[in-house]
């Protein structure tokens, strides 16, 4: 175990650990708990940096771990795991603040922040995941964390919500251990760093490997929310903001693309899977989920539902990105990766704040609400136009960086499912800005007993203004050093060549 | 010849009684008693089988399986008595029946 | 007044300040700490881009790398022009406001608003890139809404709602042109770098639409007419006089002059012009209220100044002059129509009633007749620069619009009449005395909408060709005859017109609200299903429902499998299946 | 370091001593039971560390040479299942020294416990002693002698409770018990008509297709799928560990129900693979699916967890079964490894949710399921042993089963009989299916739970948590015991061969 295999390791335990302490302490102590969850992440967040760092000097760390001879677990941190890594930890970072704050007197905390802290080291794991049986591991691992925490409000819909997202999880991952095994047949064990196994595989083979392209794009489709498998996520929106707001907008829906975007990238390999034309019927799944996640949207007065079904519809702009074959599309979906995580967790934290505060759920009883809550509603304001491509946040730049790739491969659909997606965006955002800043207030909102001096709780407040101030930032830095899309440069670039 | 053949064919109709007795009789003193019709049927033919073709070599290894079986036969039917009687005990009949079994379900408890 | 070269940063200083300062005092304004003092800084936010405009140096181009993807800074010549009679009309505008909307509650919010599609309107005009100029067009565009919907009354929702829906529509355009423009020069976004192939139809629909909607082309116009009356007055001069100029910049600056004369296209705009033109003065002369009218008459004239640009894609050779001809109209008709609106102000808070004041009729007579194009006006000027593009046209063109532009003056002048008779007194109690603000904002307008075009340095001035009696001739007859069709119009024509207007305001709207209808209607309920009902996709397996209905056969199977008859059937059968198979192997 | 046979022995003798000794001295039992327990486990760690060290052995009891006399053959496959009967039987004592202790209930229960607790030590040595020798015996004759300890043992722990349920379920399971060793008996019978030898190693040489063999081969087997109650023959198993004591149920789920598969494993996979034709294999898996299925439809239905708990083992069952043809179809060694893996971790979760089970029914007073909201405030480490186990049941990485369906599913993909592999991942989602219907009342948070007075005491409630997480991260840690697997093949017998013919 040398010392950057350490330095994985550590990365992992500085969220498992706590989260197994917290099991450990008894309910009330909520001060150590909070501090062991702070600690935590800011001891990851520091561990990854050392890792970025690495990166950049052109240093690879890994890890192995040996099940069976022809099995063994991986971690190592190529650009593209860091990415996602520090994406998740940061955004857990400010969940965890959001979530004391919100379940300040809630009963059961002891169960959440222990869930809570094991699902981030998952997602973690998720990202460094070096081969794909390691994924495959984490992926699954993902299910099992995050229910608790779906059903935590317990609920008669909470459980319900549970067994539906149960449903769909488990059989995406039978779905995905089929095809991992079937894959593993074939091509021997697949390692992402190296060439792509799947173009190894003889070509006798072929129509074997579309197969398992397709049941990899089932299995990962169900947490990537692909169309028809979306079922889930809106229902899923029982589940307590914090939860919605980390899980459903960053960590479990992005383990699904970001597992597409490994199949596609390391295990198959553009140009191999572009050979086999699986790429358009991808961009067209992607496609379709866009549009159909916009029209749901139009049609929710639940402000979270809503906003699940934008989530559905903007995850595929990802996908779109990827199986764009093309340096600009690939680098617009990955920086989407980022964005969008940015942009929907402003939202999902403001949606929180309106309920915890004003018990405000639906749309219609949000007339006026911005004078009430105006930094919110600023916050709210700001992720809201990001999402819609307004120029100078981040959902501009991979919606630009996205349509540059399209032109560059000379796929006219593709701007023009951009277009239309960009008024439909703009066709169930917008109402919800003019009804909070333009209309007077009509309905009465039960106040739920917030301090004089600010609009809500601090830690419910703090999160989502740092987070809109990050939407902007990224936009108006892209071309910056350290900005993400410098970074998804430094991927593109490795996998692409000059 | 014709004794061995005879032995074998008695030990296997032993069996057959026995295997029928413990399936379709119903009173439990009946069943057990088919348990060990069968176990002695199984005997038969395993002694039978001792005796090679010319008389005199007799090969010792089935006798003392059957001993070992004898043995382990009267513990089981030992067993099966203790336990008919607790059956009994509770059911006041020894039968084992679907329909006593209807009677139960309301107390069934672990 | 060519600036001497300054150095760099400072230049980027004094740039960055145009859209920069008016930001700041927004955001100053948001903060209840600092709000008191940024509202006195308010009507001087301009001011800066107004000295940018006249001492900056006439062309350069300043890199800034870091802000959004790489932009631009510069200032060039037609910016120069559209920077000066925008950042004018924005001073004179927000002077005016200070006082028009002083006693309003929410005039820190108007104020922001004001702020922001101000910022976004300097930052578009100065901004050399593509990537730049669309970000500050977006920010103007969606911080007018504001600006619309500020007294939050129900027609002043829907122009908004109409209005927002045609700028989404109008960025996703922009957005797809870009794009275009963009990969056809390969990557660059400078726009003394990019090529616009004017070959690619679909690129310059996208690029006449985009900006055709903000700048009134016909099919798109519907928001104008509806946003200028309900929006406060210096709003709405704002509007006429800076923002739809925005979508004339546009067509200006991603349509650079290559060589490749673009026939068909230049057709396009001129006969899309024409028709915009004489579309305008038809319904506005159906119009009751004396703004809408008047938006009426921006579209018209935006028809006028789309001619020119066609003109200017027949005969690319003189596509610098026709930019110039275009910039210096568009600046005339700014401020002229500016100044009419803020008339119309200054009428509804200045005038108690009775006969119309001397100086209030001289003050909207004034812009009315420069617009019409009367000798000696700057209007005259405006109008000769576009003659001389119009007499470079090839033949058919040539005669046409030699034929027809006279008439555009007279109807220009049959509107504007019609317009300034319509101008009410004020209904309550008008508030005299600190009025004073807003009668020197108007009059410092009305002195620059005279004297511009005489004292602006490029203008086409050839004293000698201009006082001869067939140019004098040509300018009077439009105006004389304009104004007595509209006096006999008026006479005969009384009280038709007066109570309701022919056609609703926005009449293209009138298809909009089908639309709508269509959506709530029953074709909407069969495409969307109930509308707000939880639209449930496929629900989960509920383990109630398929367990629960085949539970009752399940048990029975485990029962019978307990009888010990069935036990020793299977123990049988079990056996010989077994010795089947070992057979059979 | 004593060598192999003295720990063999020891295995054996162990248990037998302390059980005959807790019989007669039954105050002492409270304290030798636990005693005997930690000895047993001792020998079965010793018994490893010394198989690792000098690998496979056959070993004639006091020098009788075979035929007559007992011999032993330790190969990987019985040292691990010793090791696996080990670490389950001594966490099941532990359990069970907290259980009979306990101060629960009313008064009649407390004293049922304490006479309970005489006959449970004794028979519960007894039958450990049994798994032992039948794990380690060599021929088939001592391992009838074996199976039929085993069965009768586990009349009796089933019968312990006393309940009425309790005592119809094992006069059940005596009688299906009976039937079976009678088959089997008839098959050994003819078994040695025909060979003369009973020895498997020697027999899997002798052995060539024959009328007789056939018979003799299908009773055998079907006696034992009696005994393991394989789908159609499931009938008896789950009223017997339903009812049950807590754990006894673990004993009889995780172990008992093991002896008879380690036998098919033994007969189907070693002594006989040459002979048999892939059609019999098919037709065990087919009845392996039908379990599956069966199994886990019955257990969606149950309204009470320990019915549910006893259905899934039916269902994990025929995972095993399903196993079999795999093993055939396969030439290296994943198939039998992941059998193995599964074997083990099926004993450690099963008993770790009995154990569980056991204390929740103590503390809630009824094990209705859909009554279990909030349990968990209650007793948050038995809930959380519970899922844990359910989660390891379901096959989710990195469990010992999740490895084991891993394999499989390779070795199914890659024969090209794709339909084995799909079979176990619908059987997981069903596995999810039954165990999230509890762990979603476990996990739930309801203010508050009526349960009764008295606590659990910890020695109860570790123990199950300690099996789950061992299930759980077996798959992690499967490269050490399946290292043994790989190390024990059978030892050539020719020595012993000089018998008549």
């Amino acid at each position: 175990m040398n010392w950057g295999g350490l330095l994985l390791v550590m990365i992992l335990l500085s969220s498992l650990v706590p989260g197994l302490i917290i099991f450990a302490l008894p309910e009330k102590s909520n001060r150590p708990r909070t501090f062991l969850n702070l600690g935590g992440a800011f001891l990851k967040l520091l561990l990854i940096l050392v890792m970025i760092i690495g990166i950049y000097q052109g240093r690879q760390f890994a890890v192995r771990w040996q099940l069976l001879p022809g099995l063994e677990l991986a971690l190592n941190s190529d650009p593209l795991a860091a990415l996602f890594s520090t994406l998740s930890t940061v955004l857990w970072l400010l969940t965890t603040i959001y979530a004391v704050g919100y379940l300040e007197q809630s009963p059961n905390r002891r169960q959440f922040f222990g869930y809570f802290s094991i699902c981030v080291t998952v997602t973690v794991g998720i990202a460094l995941a070096g081969n794909l049986i390691t994924f495959f591991l984490f992926y699954e691992l993902l299910t099992l964390t995050t229910y608790p925490l779906v059903t935590h409000r317990g609920t008669r819909e909470a459980l319900a919500a549970g067994r539906v997202y149960l449903a769909y999880t488990l059989s995406g991952g039978a779905v995905l251990l089929v095809a991992v095994a079937w894959l593993q047949v074939l091509a021997g064990p697949v390692a992402f760093g190296g060439p792509p196994a799947a173009a190894a595989v003889p070509a006798t083979h072929e129509l074997q490997l579309i197969v398992i392209f397709f049941l990899f794009i089932a299995g990962l489709g169900v947490k990537a929310a692909l169309v028809p498998l979306h079922g889930w996520l809106p229902r899923a929106m029982v589940a307590p903001a914090p939860v919605s707001a980390l899980l459903h907008a960053v960590a479990v829906v992005k383990a699904g693309v970001f597992g597409i975007i490994r199949i596609v990238h390391d295990v198959y390999g553009v140009p191999f899977a572009a050979g086999l034309n699986l790429l358009l019927p991808l961009a067209i799944l992607a496609s379709l989920s866009i549009i159909y996640g916009s029209l749901c949207a139009l049609r929710e007065d639940d402000l979270k539902k809503r906003l699940a079904y934008s989530t559905v519809s903007q995850l595929s702009y990802i996908i779109l990105g990827v199986s764009v074959a093309g340096p600009l599309a690939a680098m617009g979906g990955l920086v989407h990766l980022v964005h969008q995580g940015l942009m929907k967790i402003t939202l999902f934290f403001c949606a929180g704040n309106l309920a915890e505060t004003l018990g405000v759920h639906r749309i219609s009883e949000m007339r006026g609400i911005a004078r009430r809550m105006p930094l919110t509603m600023a916050a709210f304001s700001v992720g809201a136009l990001g999402m819609i491509g307004f120029p100078p946040m981040a959902g501009f730049v991979s919606k630009w960086y996205l349509g540059m790739g399209a032109l560059e491969a000379d796929k006219m659909w593709v701007v023009a499912i951009l277009a239309v997606s960009t008024v439909l965006n703009a066709a169930y955002f917008l109402p919800i800005l003019i009804q909070a800043w333009f209309k007077p207030q009509e309905s009465t909102w039960s106040e739920q007993g917030t301090t004089a001096r600010l609009e809500t709780h601090w830690m419910l407040l703090v999160p989502p203004l740092v987070t809109a101030f990050l939407v902007v930032a990224v936009g108006l830095l892209a071309n910056a050093q350290i900005s993400p899309l410098a970074w998804v440069k430094l991927i593109i670039g490795l996998e692409y060549g000059p | 010849m014709s004794t061995i053949f005879l032995y074998n064919f008695s030990g296997l109709a032993l069996f057959a009684i026995g295997l029928h007795g413990l399936i379709r009789s119903s009173h439990l003193l009946r069943k057990i008693l088919a348990a060990n019709l069968m176990s002695s049927g199984i005997f038969l033919i395993m002694i039978v089988g001792a005796y090679g073709p010319d008389q005199a070599l007799i090969d010792p290894v089935p006798h003392a399986m059957v001993l070992t079986g004898i043995l382990v036969s009267i513990s089981t039917t030992a067993v099966a008595l203790v336990l008919v009687c607790l059956v009994q005990e509770t059911t006041n009949r020894a039968l084992l029946l679907q329909k006593r079994k209807r009677e139960q379900r309301g107390r069934t408890d672990a | 007044m060519t600036g001497q070269q300054v150095l760099p940063e400072l230049q980027v200083l004094l740039l960055s300040l145009g859209p920069g300062f008016p930001l700041v005092i927004a955001l100053g304004l948001m903060v209840p700490a600092c709000r008191r003092l940024a509202f006195s800084m308010v009507a001087w936010a301009p001011l800066p881009a107004l000295l940018a405009s006249l001492y900056g140096p006439s062309a350069i181009a300043v890199e800034v790398p870091w802000f959004f993807m790489g932009s631009l800074i510069g200032l060039d010549r037609i910016g120069q022009i559209f920077l000066f009679f925008t950042s004018f009309l924005w001073l004179v505008a927000g002077i005016f406001g200070r006082d028009y909307l002083a006693a309003d509650e929410k005039k820190y919010r108007f104020f922001g608003y004001f702020l922001f599609t101000m910022s976004g309107n300097f930052g578009l005009i100065l901004s050399q890139g593509v990537l730049g100029f669309y970000l500050f067009f977006s920010l103007m565009s969606f911080a007018a809404y504001g600006l619309i919907v500020h007294h939050g009354t129900g027609e002043a929702m829907r122009a908004g709602r109409i209005y927002l829906g045609l700028t989404v529509i109008g960025e996703v355009l922009l957005f797809m042109a870009m794009l275009i423009v963009t990969r056809d020069s390969g990557g660059e976004i400078a726009f003394s770098a990019i090529k616009t192939s004017r070959a690619d139809t679909l690129l310059m629909l996208l690029l006449f639409f985009g900006f055709g909607i903000k700048a009134g082309a016909l099919p798109l116009h519907g928001w104008l007419p509806l946003a200028h009356p309900v929006a406060p007055v210096p709003a709405s001069a704002v509007l006429s006089g800076a923002l739809i100029k925005a979508g004339l910049l546009g067509w200006l600056r991603f349509m650079p002059p290559d060589q490749a004369a673009a026939p068909f296209w230049g057709e396009f705009f001129i006969v899309a012009g024409f028709a915009a033109a004489f579309y305008g003065v038809v319904i506005g002369l159906t119009q009751v209220d004396a703004k809408t009218v008047l938006a009426y008459s921006s579209i018209s004239q935006m028809g006028l100044m789309t001619v020119i640009v066609g003109g200017g894609l027949l005969v690319p050779d003189r596509w610098a002059q026709t930019t110039l001809a275009v910039s210096l109209y568009a600046m005339h008709h700014g401020l002229a129509k500016g100044s009419l609106f803020l008339g119309v102000g200054v009428a509804k808070k200045k005038w108690t009633g009775g006969k119309k004041p001397w100086w209030l009729s001289v003050g909207l007579w004034l812009p009315a007749l420069s617009l019409a194009g009367l000798p000696l006006t700057s209007g005259a000027i405006a109008k000769y620069g576009m003659k001389e593009i119009v007499v470079a046209i090839p033949e058919p063109w040539h005669g046409l619009a030699s034929f027809l532009l006279p008439l555009c003056a007279l109807a220009t002048m049959l509107l504007l009449y019609h317009g300034i008779s319509l101008i009410r007194p004020a209904t309550g109690r008008p508030e005299a005395e600190q009025g004073q603000g807003m009668l020197f904002a108007w009059a410092a307008n009305l002195v620059a909408v005279a004297a511009v075009l005489w004292l602006w340095p490029g203008s086409p001035m050839e004293y000698d060709h201009f006082l001869t009696a067939a140019a004098l001739w040509n300018g009077l007859w439009p105006a004389g005859l304009g104004v007595l069709v509209a006096m006999a119009r008026r006479h005969y024509g009384r009280g038709v017109y007066e109570k309701k207007a022919l056609i609703p305001a926005g009449d293209v709207m009138m298809v909009g609200q089908w639309l709508e209808g269509m959506v709530q209607g029953w074709p909407g309920q069969l495409v969307f299903g109930k509308s707000g009902k939880d639209f449930r996709p496929a629900a989960g397996p509920d383990r109630e429902t398929w367990l629960r209905r085949i539970e009752p056969r399940l048990k029975k199977g485990e029962k019978i499998l307990q009888r010990w008859a069935v036990v020793g059937a299977i123990f049988l059968a079990v056996i010989i299946a077994l010795v089947y198979y070992f057979y059979r192997g | 370091m004593p060598d192999t046979p003295f720990w063999a022995v020891c295995l054996v003798v162990v248990p037998l001593f302390f059980a005959i000794i807790c019989f007669v001295r039954s105050s002492l039992v409270t304290f030798l039971g636990p005693l005997a327990a930690w000895l047993n486990a001792l020998a079965g760690l010793g018994m490893t560390l010394s198989f690792v060290h000098s690998g496979p052995l056959r070993y004639a009891i006091g020098g009788w040479q075979a035929p007559l006399g007992i011999n032993f053959s330790i190969d990987g496959l019985s040292v691990l299942l010793v090791a696996m009967t080990a670490v389950t039987g001594l966490s099941v004592s532990m359990y069970a020294k907290g259980y009979f202790s306990l101060r629960i209930g009313s008064a009649g229960e407390i004293n049922r416990h304490g006479h309970q607790r005489a006959y449970f030590w004794p028979v519960w040595l007894l039958l450990w002693a049994a798994l032992n020798g039948l794990f380690l015996s060599a021929d088939l004759f001592n391992i009838y002698v074996t199976l039929e300890i085993i069965g009768l043992a586990a009349v009796v722990l089933t019968a312990l409770s006393g309940k009425p349920a309790a005592r119809l379920a094992a006069m059940r399971y005596l009688l299906v018990s009976l039937l079976g060793s009678c088959c089997y008996l008839f098959g050994v019978a003819l078994l040695y008509r025909s060979y003369g030898i009973l020895d498997m190693t020697a027999l899997s040489r002798l052995v060539s297709p024959a009328p007789l063999l056939w018979v003799s081969l299908a009773l055998l087997t079907t006696g034992l799928l009696l005994k393991t109650a394989l789908f159609p023959l499931h009938f008896w198993l789950p009223p017997a560990h339903a009812n049950a004591l807590a754990p006894v149920s673990a004993i009889l789920s995780g172990l008992v129900v093991k002896a008879s598969f380690y036998l098919i494993l033994r007969l189907w996979g070693e002594v006989f693979a040459q002979v048999l034709p892939f059609a019999a294999y098919v037709l065990l898996g087919v009845l392996g699916c039908g379990a599956v299925l069966w199994g886990a439809v019955q257990a969606l239905l149950q309204k009470r967890l320990k019915m549910l708990i006893a259905y899934s083992t039916v269902a994990q069952l025929g995972y095993l079964f399903i196993a079999l043809p795999l093993i055939r179809l396969d030439p290296g060694p994943s198939a039998r490894e992941a059998v193995i893996l599964l074997i083990m971790a099926h004993a450690c979760a099963k008993s770790a949710m009995f154990m569980a089970a056991g204390s929740i029914f103590l503390k809630a007073g009824h094990d209705r399921i859909d009554d279990l909201d909030g349990i968990k405030e209650v007793l948050p480490v038995s809930s959380f042993a519970f899922v844990l186990a359910g989660v390891s049941l379901m096959g989710f990485p990195p469990s010992g089963g999740f490895l084991g369906k891993w394999l499989l599913l390779g070795v199914s993909l890659a024969s090209g009989q794709w339909w084995w592999g799909i079979m176990l991942v619908i059987g997981s989602l069903l596995a999810a299916g039954y165990v999230y219907r509890i762990a979603c009342h476990l996990l739930v948070f309801k203010a508050s739970f009526s349960s009764r007075r008295g606590s659990i005491p910890p020695v109860m409630e570790w123990p199950a948590v300690l099996l789950a997480v061992l299930a759980m991260i077996l798959g992690l840690l499967a490269g050490y015991p399946l290292g043994l697997l790989e190390a024990g093949c059978p030892v050539p017998i020719h020595a012993c061969l000089e018998v008549m013919p």
